[in-house]
């Protein structure tokens, strides 16, 4: 039976919430059961952002997430307040501007420039989370590719379609171009 | 480290305060101080109460006695207090919505009574608290979550209202004209009576984000633009007058303040 | 975390949430914000008028001596 | 995602869905975390279907607007959560003794007074039942997943239709705030109570008295010629407040009655793995998804419990409970307050079994380790 | 036997009301009835919305749609049912109470929706369903139960907050100027928005014996003598206005109404 | 008539009469039958003794009002009937999680809404308990005679004060208008409790921490030179707001238990021709006057029945009950309601006795006549 | 009840309360209170004004066909 | 033991809830115990009015009153009302102005001209209360007048006092020169 975890860390604005949407929705076209929620609260004030994802066969009932399967982090404040409530031999996916503390044992850890390639490749920063998708996917194989893209096409605004796309395709990229060619994986 | 201002006065192990970036709540209540610091007043004497809201989180920065209470309540729980009490400076920091929507009936009252409170409204025209919906100070048109379409309700004329209810002075400033929120909550303070000081400011995160009205600098600048001293805006045509809005000391009046006349009437025993 | 050590003005960049006010009504430009937060431009050029302490909603900037 | 009808959707948003789907057409709120989606949500929806949203004052305008409305013939709802539940409670009491159709939700979350806003709580479960004042009896009802959010909407409206009374739906932040699949019902397929309208002439109608083989009054819609008078007084059967001791008694135990009398149709409620148990949970709303969590891990382990949920929080499925209490050994009240429900429950099955209860109010969902701990402890 | 009037739009069955000798009540609630009747209105189309007080006891007694709600909230369920259904005529009836000190918040809300319905505000200086305490329409310095050595607040100028609050139609009549509430009526009803009438009226049970005002006909008479029509009492010195009161139509205001205007917003779909 | 001390009295003028004893120098109230007198009262009187007194605009303001007088320095209260003890809920709250002392009158009509005005009920006994949103505990005393007002509104205002939490006064209407013989105490006789002030230097004092022995923290008046931070919301023990779950947690525990563990010196109850007892009515206020001369009627009839009479009526005589329960054959609760502190009793007493109940909603206090035969019937 | 079949004036001292408004109001000095109710003086001045029916708080006089 | 019920009926105005009281209180200076009462509700407005008195040895337990000892009535409305509430052998002191009800058997009836001695011998209506306290006091003997006399001079204005104890004098006359004259007693 599956049963995976995802915790997605960031800022306000950088559309975490979005992306954890999207994910459940791709799982839901699988067929699969889920439970989305996020922060409310005073955090999500003050410019911190956190949603979590639950991804399972068979019905979920406690819909909370303590310890994580998935862990992504895009700022540094979200990376040193979650980086511990990520399990043993679990999936660290960091923006590479993230200085990594030196404790992380048995974890898969994926440092990648999710916001350079944002801004840098895509030309907004606004894809940053669209990028975020990919890199998961491709580490995870949760769903695939098309459910992906599927949820992605019904909950974008009109005409920034392409854009998305193109964004979710360099989240795979940056994975799959670096598999091998670092050695991150396990710290 | 911070100014002397603000380290008299502030709780300062409590900042960075919980206000977004560009959030005008800060500037009002340095506003505020500035006014007590100007006055002279000894801070055990002075109670800040205040409702619920962005701006009501005021009072936890503050260190004088301060009073957080429901939402809406701020001059009822005031009002005790300062009958209870007249030695005390009674300052109510409150939100449009609070002041306005949920406390309107308290406003008013107060206002009738002509008791000893100094009513600073942090007008953002919008319910920044709970996410954007529309207040009664959202102009007739604008968005917020519960008005996706745009707003159909009139918004009040706040100062109009406190006037017509019987507040003893009345005045709008801006964030923009901080100085004149000084000098307005300064009367207002002197003032032994019921005073409504509506101080103009903004949410750049729900009220500006949600009606494109750009950053936190772009809407300081529209206050300044929008906003025209009351002898001006009396002389320009209803026109010009459309989209601007009356700033200054708008109303004042001679009126025995309620605690006064309580003490009076004690004296007949 | 005090930037500048200097006794016209003073910024706490702890406190800066780099907004923008301060620059953009000082009247001689003497700062900028610089890494999202505020900086200062021309320190030369203040004539400490105080505005931007006036205006500033998180207390991150003001006079000094004050 | 509209593939199947199957959809990701939040705890508050299905409370709508629902409400549309059980023919919602006003809404009127005051805004307060965590019931805001709902008016968010309806705020966009109405204006497209005819509908009316208006956003009052406060929280007893809308109460009170959201009677007028119903009295005019407007199936109508309004949300909120503790501080807003609070002040709605005199016009729940009118609502009761005027027999006003509507459906008020409390997303609840830390008390008292402004307490913890986005945590999640369970600790309105007794205000639900007692928050206004005077002899009354209530419905109220507690999903514990979005899907069911949905159905226990369209059964509020249904309920508050049939029995002429406000239904409550009691949620908590997590179940409000949460999404999940949820599978759209074929609107075709569900069964929607409308009230009853009178068919006799106006002039022989008499707004008070109840039919033989009816619950409640006929109840017209104001505008459509029956020209009747509604009071929040003690009332004849003609409508016109009265003094009259007999009348007075005779009014209030038919209002209790109608509910009270009226379990089999009224109480829901949902039996997890009870067959074999030998000993027994009582867990509502999102509460029930980590009891349910618990008696999963703890069958692991052996033992042989079970969880009962009810659905229909008041009134309360007393019958239900006394046999399961005369059948296990023990029943573990867990909700996310201090023993609420647990005074309830002890009430009914103190007499044949063991009750204990757990409870905690520190805003966040009790966890299954806590629970296990606990009934593995005990 | 009554009047034709009478027979026609009220509930006689129900009669001779509750309310006591002299009471003014009668006179107003007949004014609005000949009011409807003037304008030939189907009686099915007409909902009258009262809150609690003796005043709000008026609903009782006539032959429309009528719903007796809770304590202040008269406007609040009108605006339910007025939104609800646009095409009924909705007029609340209130007392001075009822409308201004517990329903405030309502009240100013109405107006400043600018809804489509017609306020009728009984007003005797008192609350008088519980025995005579002072309302926020009882003078300063006169009496009630609980203001046994004189009222110190002040009192509202009721017409003075709806105008500021955004009502449209806006005017004060007085009981024995009975056929002026009948045109004021006549006119609020045709106003397609928020009306205001202020009726003086008295209560000789609780007002007038508290404070020596004399039986029924004294107060008639005081309010005869005391009332001015508006264009008269603008000529009036400042030391004669002193004690009078304006009556007539205060105030009038073309706005868009809001039923209509949410109408207007569905139809975007 | 001031001969001895001994005087013709009204309920509602024993209420003032007792708070004046107690140091009430502060009332703010808004009118409602048949509490009115009890603001005419303090209207007449505290002027003349350098108190203050407020009509203001509602019910929530004046609970409001209350609270703000109380936080500065003042003995407050106010009183007032069913539909305005719900508005006030919401303010009962905040004095509970701010620990601010104050006095909250219920003189009980007939409801639910604005129902019977001018009747007797005992229908807010619940409402009492639980009408206000999120977990919290409460307490509710309930005279039954005019002479006890007196006496039990001195005892709401000491446990307001030592207890630091809104104290409820649930009278009735018939022992809130009727005149009865009143012995006046020797004002120097009676024990009168003031809040702790805090001894400790501003800098040193921490609003919301309670000191080693004692029940509640130190609660200076606003101007006295402790400038601190009151909130409705969770707050830590410098009385700013917080989210954290294990201080939340800790908090509402302590506001709950400082009143169910000190049960001892809170109950307080009557027991009336027990000692030989096998069976016992249980009643409260008036209606425990008509359950007295039901007793002696029956006892002359040669039934060994008697009286549990609570005071306190929240929280509740638990141990007494109980003890009660064990060693009687049955228990009749009698109330003007159809079963509300029944429930109470039944939950606490039915494991151990039969547990029946009598109530009525007619608007009339119960006889002993009713009393009678419903004894002797069942 | 009626007093006086005319069609002038209607009475109907059921619903009178005997106030005295329409008394001492009436142009023409036509009514008077006896025994605690209204009563008709002198029919013959009446104008059938109908100031009496205006003002008369509890419907017990109005003007004949009405 | 004494346990004597008193109801006292007639129109607002008339002052028979003062009356009342001051028969509470005239009770209580001579140790007794008393509960006095009073309509509330739609009828205190519309007119009429009701007081309730019990005067009794011991402590009055259950203080309503349903059937009474001695009905006072000062208007036909009043009488027509609770003359069916009296007991048999009860006491009835009615104004004369009242037309008695045949029914009226087992009471004593005492039909005195309350009013109008109030309005013509004493010159105010307003003292009828008095009169009729007198009245009662010399019925029944429940209290002594020493104990009527000093309760009514702590309870009406200043400078009225003599007015009243005239009133009240006249009340226990009307009763006193007539016991014997006439037969109503027992009809
Ligand atoms: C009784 C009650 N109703 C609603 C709320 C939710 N609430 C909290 S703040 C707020 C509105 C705040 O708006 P405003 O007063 O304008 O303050 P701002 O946040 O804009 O400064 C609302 C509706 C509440 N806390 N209590
Ligand atoms: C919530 C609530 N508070 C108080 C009351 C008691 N009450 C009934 S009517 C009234 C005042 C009535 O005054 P007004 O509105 O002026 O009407 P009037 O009787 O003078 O016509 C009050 C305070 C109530 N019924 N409900
Ligand atoms: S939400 Fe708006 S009002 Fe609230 S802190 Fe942010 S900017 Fe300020
Ligand atoms: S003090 Fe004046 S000149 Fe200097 S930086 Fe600030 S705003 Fe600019
Ligand atoms: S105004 Fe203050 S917060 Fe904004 S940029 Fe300048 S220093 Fe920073
Ligand atoms: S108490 Fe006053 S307002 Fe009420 S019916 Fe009597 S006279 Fe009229
Ligand atoms: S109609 Fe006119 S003249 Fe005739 S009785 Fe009436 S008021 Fe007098
Ligand atoms: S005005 Fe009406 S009630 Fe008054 S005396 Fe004349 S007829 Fe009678
Ligand atoms: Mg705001
Ligand atoms: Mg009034």
């Amino acid at each position: 039976m599956e049963y995976r975890e995802f915790r997605l860390t960031g800022s306000g604005g950088q559309g975490l919430i979005l992306a954890g949407i999207i994910l459940a929705e791709a799982a839901l076209l699988e067929g699969k059961n889920v439970v989305q929620s996020q922060s409310y609260g005073p955090e999500a004030r003050g410019g911190a952002s956190k949603a979590e994802v639950i991804i399972s066969d068979s019905f979920i009932n406690y819909p909370k997430i303590d310890k994580c399967d998935i862990l992504l982090a895009l700022t540094q404040k979200a990376y040193d307040k979650y980086i511990d409530t990520l399990k043993d031999n679990g999936v660290l996916i960091v923006d590479n501007g993230i200085s990594l503390n030196n404790n992380i044992n048995n974890i898969n850890v994926f440092s990648i420039p999710i916001l350079n390639t944002a801004s840098e490749k895509i030309g907004t920063p606004m894809v940053a989370n669209m990028i975020a998708l990919g890199s998961i996917q491709a580490v995870t194989d949760i769903v695939k590719m098309e459910s992906l893209e599927k949820a992605v096409l019904s909950r974008v605004p009109k005409g920034t379609e392409e854009l998305n796309r193109r964004a979710l395709n360099e989240g795979v990229g940056l994975i799959n171009n670096r598999k091998g060619t670092l050695n991150y994986e396990t710290c | 480290m911070v100014s002397k201002l603000i380290d008299k006065y502030y709780r300062t192990d409590r900042l960075p305060h919980i206000w977004c970036t560009g959030c005008g709540n800060g500037i009002v209540l340095r506003s505020i101080v500035k006014a007590i610091d100007n006055l002279g007043l000894n801070k055990d004497d002075i109670c800040v109460v205040s409702g619920i809201g962005c701006s009501s989180r005021a009072s936890g920065y503050l260190d004088f006695n301060t009073v957080h209470t429901t939402h809406g309540r701020a001059l009822a729980f005031a009002t005790g207090i300062k009958f209870s009490n007249p030695n005390l400076h009674v300052i109510v920091i409150t939100g449009d919505g609070d002041c306005a929507a949920i406390g309107g009936n308290h406003l008013i009252h107060a206002a009738r009574r002509n008791i000893d409170i100094t009513t600073v409204v942090f007008n953002n025209n919008i319910y920044g608290m709970t996410g954007g919906q529309y207040s009664p100070a959202t102009p007739t048109g604008d968005k917020g979550t519960t008005a996706p379409y745009g707003n159909i309700d009139y918004n009040f004329d706040l100062c109009e209202l406190a006037k017509a209810a019987g507040a003893t002075y009345v005045s709008r400033s801006t964030i923009y004209a901080a100085n004149m929120i000084i000098k307005q909550v300064e009367e207002g303070i002197k003032n032994k009576g019921f005073s409504f000081i509506e101080t103009l400011t903004i949410c750049p995160t729900y009220y500006g984000r949600k009606n494109s009205k750009g950053n936190a600098v772009d809407m300081v600048t529209h206050l300044k633009d929008s906003a025209v001293n009351i002898s001006a805006y009396e002389k320009l045509s209803e026109e010009e007058k459309a989209n601007r809005i009356p700033i200054g000391e708008l109303y004042k009046r001679n009126r025995p303040e309620y605690t006064e006349k309580y003490e009076s009437m004690m004296k007949l025993f | 975390m005090k930037e500048i050590k200097n006794d016209k003005l003073i910024i706490e960049k702890n406190l800066c949430k780099g907004c923008g006010i301060c620059v953009a009504f000082c009247p001689k430009n003497v700062l900028e914000i610089k890494d999202k937060k505020v900086s200062i431009r021309d320190l030369d050029s203040c004539i400490q008028c105080g505005l931007c302490e006036l205006r500033c909603p998180d207390y991150a900037i003001y006079l000094g001596g004050k | 995602m509209a593939d199947n009808n199957v959809v990701l959707m939040q705890g508050n948003e299905a409370c709508v869905e629902g409400a549309l789907i059980a023919g919602m057409k006003f809404y009127a709120g005051y805004p307060i975390t965590p019931s805001t989606e709902i008016a968010e949500i309806s705020a966009s929806k109405l204006p497209k279907i005819g509908g009316k949203f208006i956003q009052m004052e406060d929280e007893i305008a809308s109460i009170s607007a959201v009677i007028g409305a119903s009295l005019a013939g407007n199936k109508a709802m309004t949300a909120t959560s503790g501080p807003g539940f609070s002040l709605k409670q005199e016009g729940i009491g009118y609502a009761i003794i005027a027999e006003v159709p509507c459906v008020i939700v409390n997303v609840q979350r830390g008390g008292p007074s402004t307490g913890l806003p986005t945590s999640p709580a369970q600790g309105d479960i007794m205000q639900a039942r007692w928050g206004t004042h005077g002899e009354h009896s209530i419905i109220a009802l507690c999903p514990s997943t979005v899907k069911e959010v949905l159905d226990v909407t369209i059964r509020a409206f249904n309920l508050s239709e049939k029995y002429r009374t406000p239904v409550i739906i009691l949620m908590d932040e997590v179940v409000g705030h949460m999404r999940e699949k949820v599978e759209l019902p074929n609107p075709s397929k569900i069964e929607i109570y409308n009230r009853k309208k009178p068919t006799s002439s106006p002039d022989d109608y008499m707004p008070y008295k109840v039919k033989d083989g009816d619950i409640v009054p006929e109840m017209p819609s104001i505008g459509e010629g029956y020209r009747y008078h509604v009071t929040g007084l003690v009332h004849d059967e003609y409508g016109f407040p009265t003094n009259d001791s007999s009348i007075a008694e005779k009014l209030i135990t038919r209002l209790v009655e109608k509910i009270e009398s009226n379990l089999d149709d009224i109480v829901e409620y949902e039996e997890y793995r009870l067959a074999d148990a030998d000993e027994a949970i009582i867990a509502y709303g999102s509460t029930a998804r980590s009891a349910k969590s618990a008696i999963n891990l703890l069958r692991e382990k052996g033992r042989k419990i079970g969880l009962f949920r009810p659905i229909t929080i008041w009134p309360s499925p007393k019958q239900q409970i006394e046999i399961l209490a005369k059948k296990v050994k023990r029943i573990s009240v867990i909700e996310m307050n201090l023993g609420q429900y647990y005074l309830e429950i002890d009430r009914i099955a103190g007499k044949y079994t063991n009750v204990t209860k757990y409870g905690s109010v520190n805003g966040e969902l009790i966890s299954p380790d806590e629970i296990i701990s606990f009934i593995e402890e005990d």
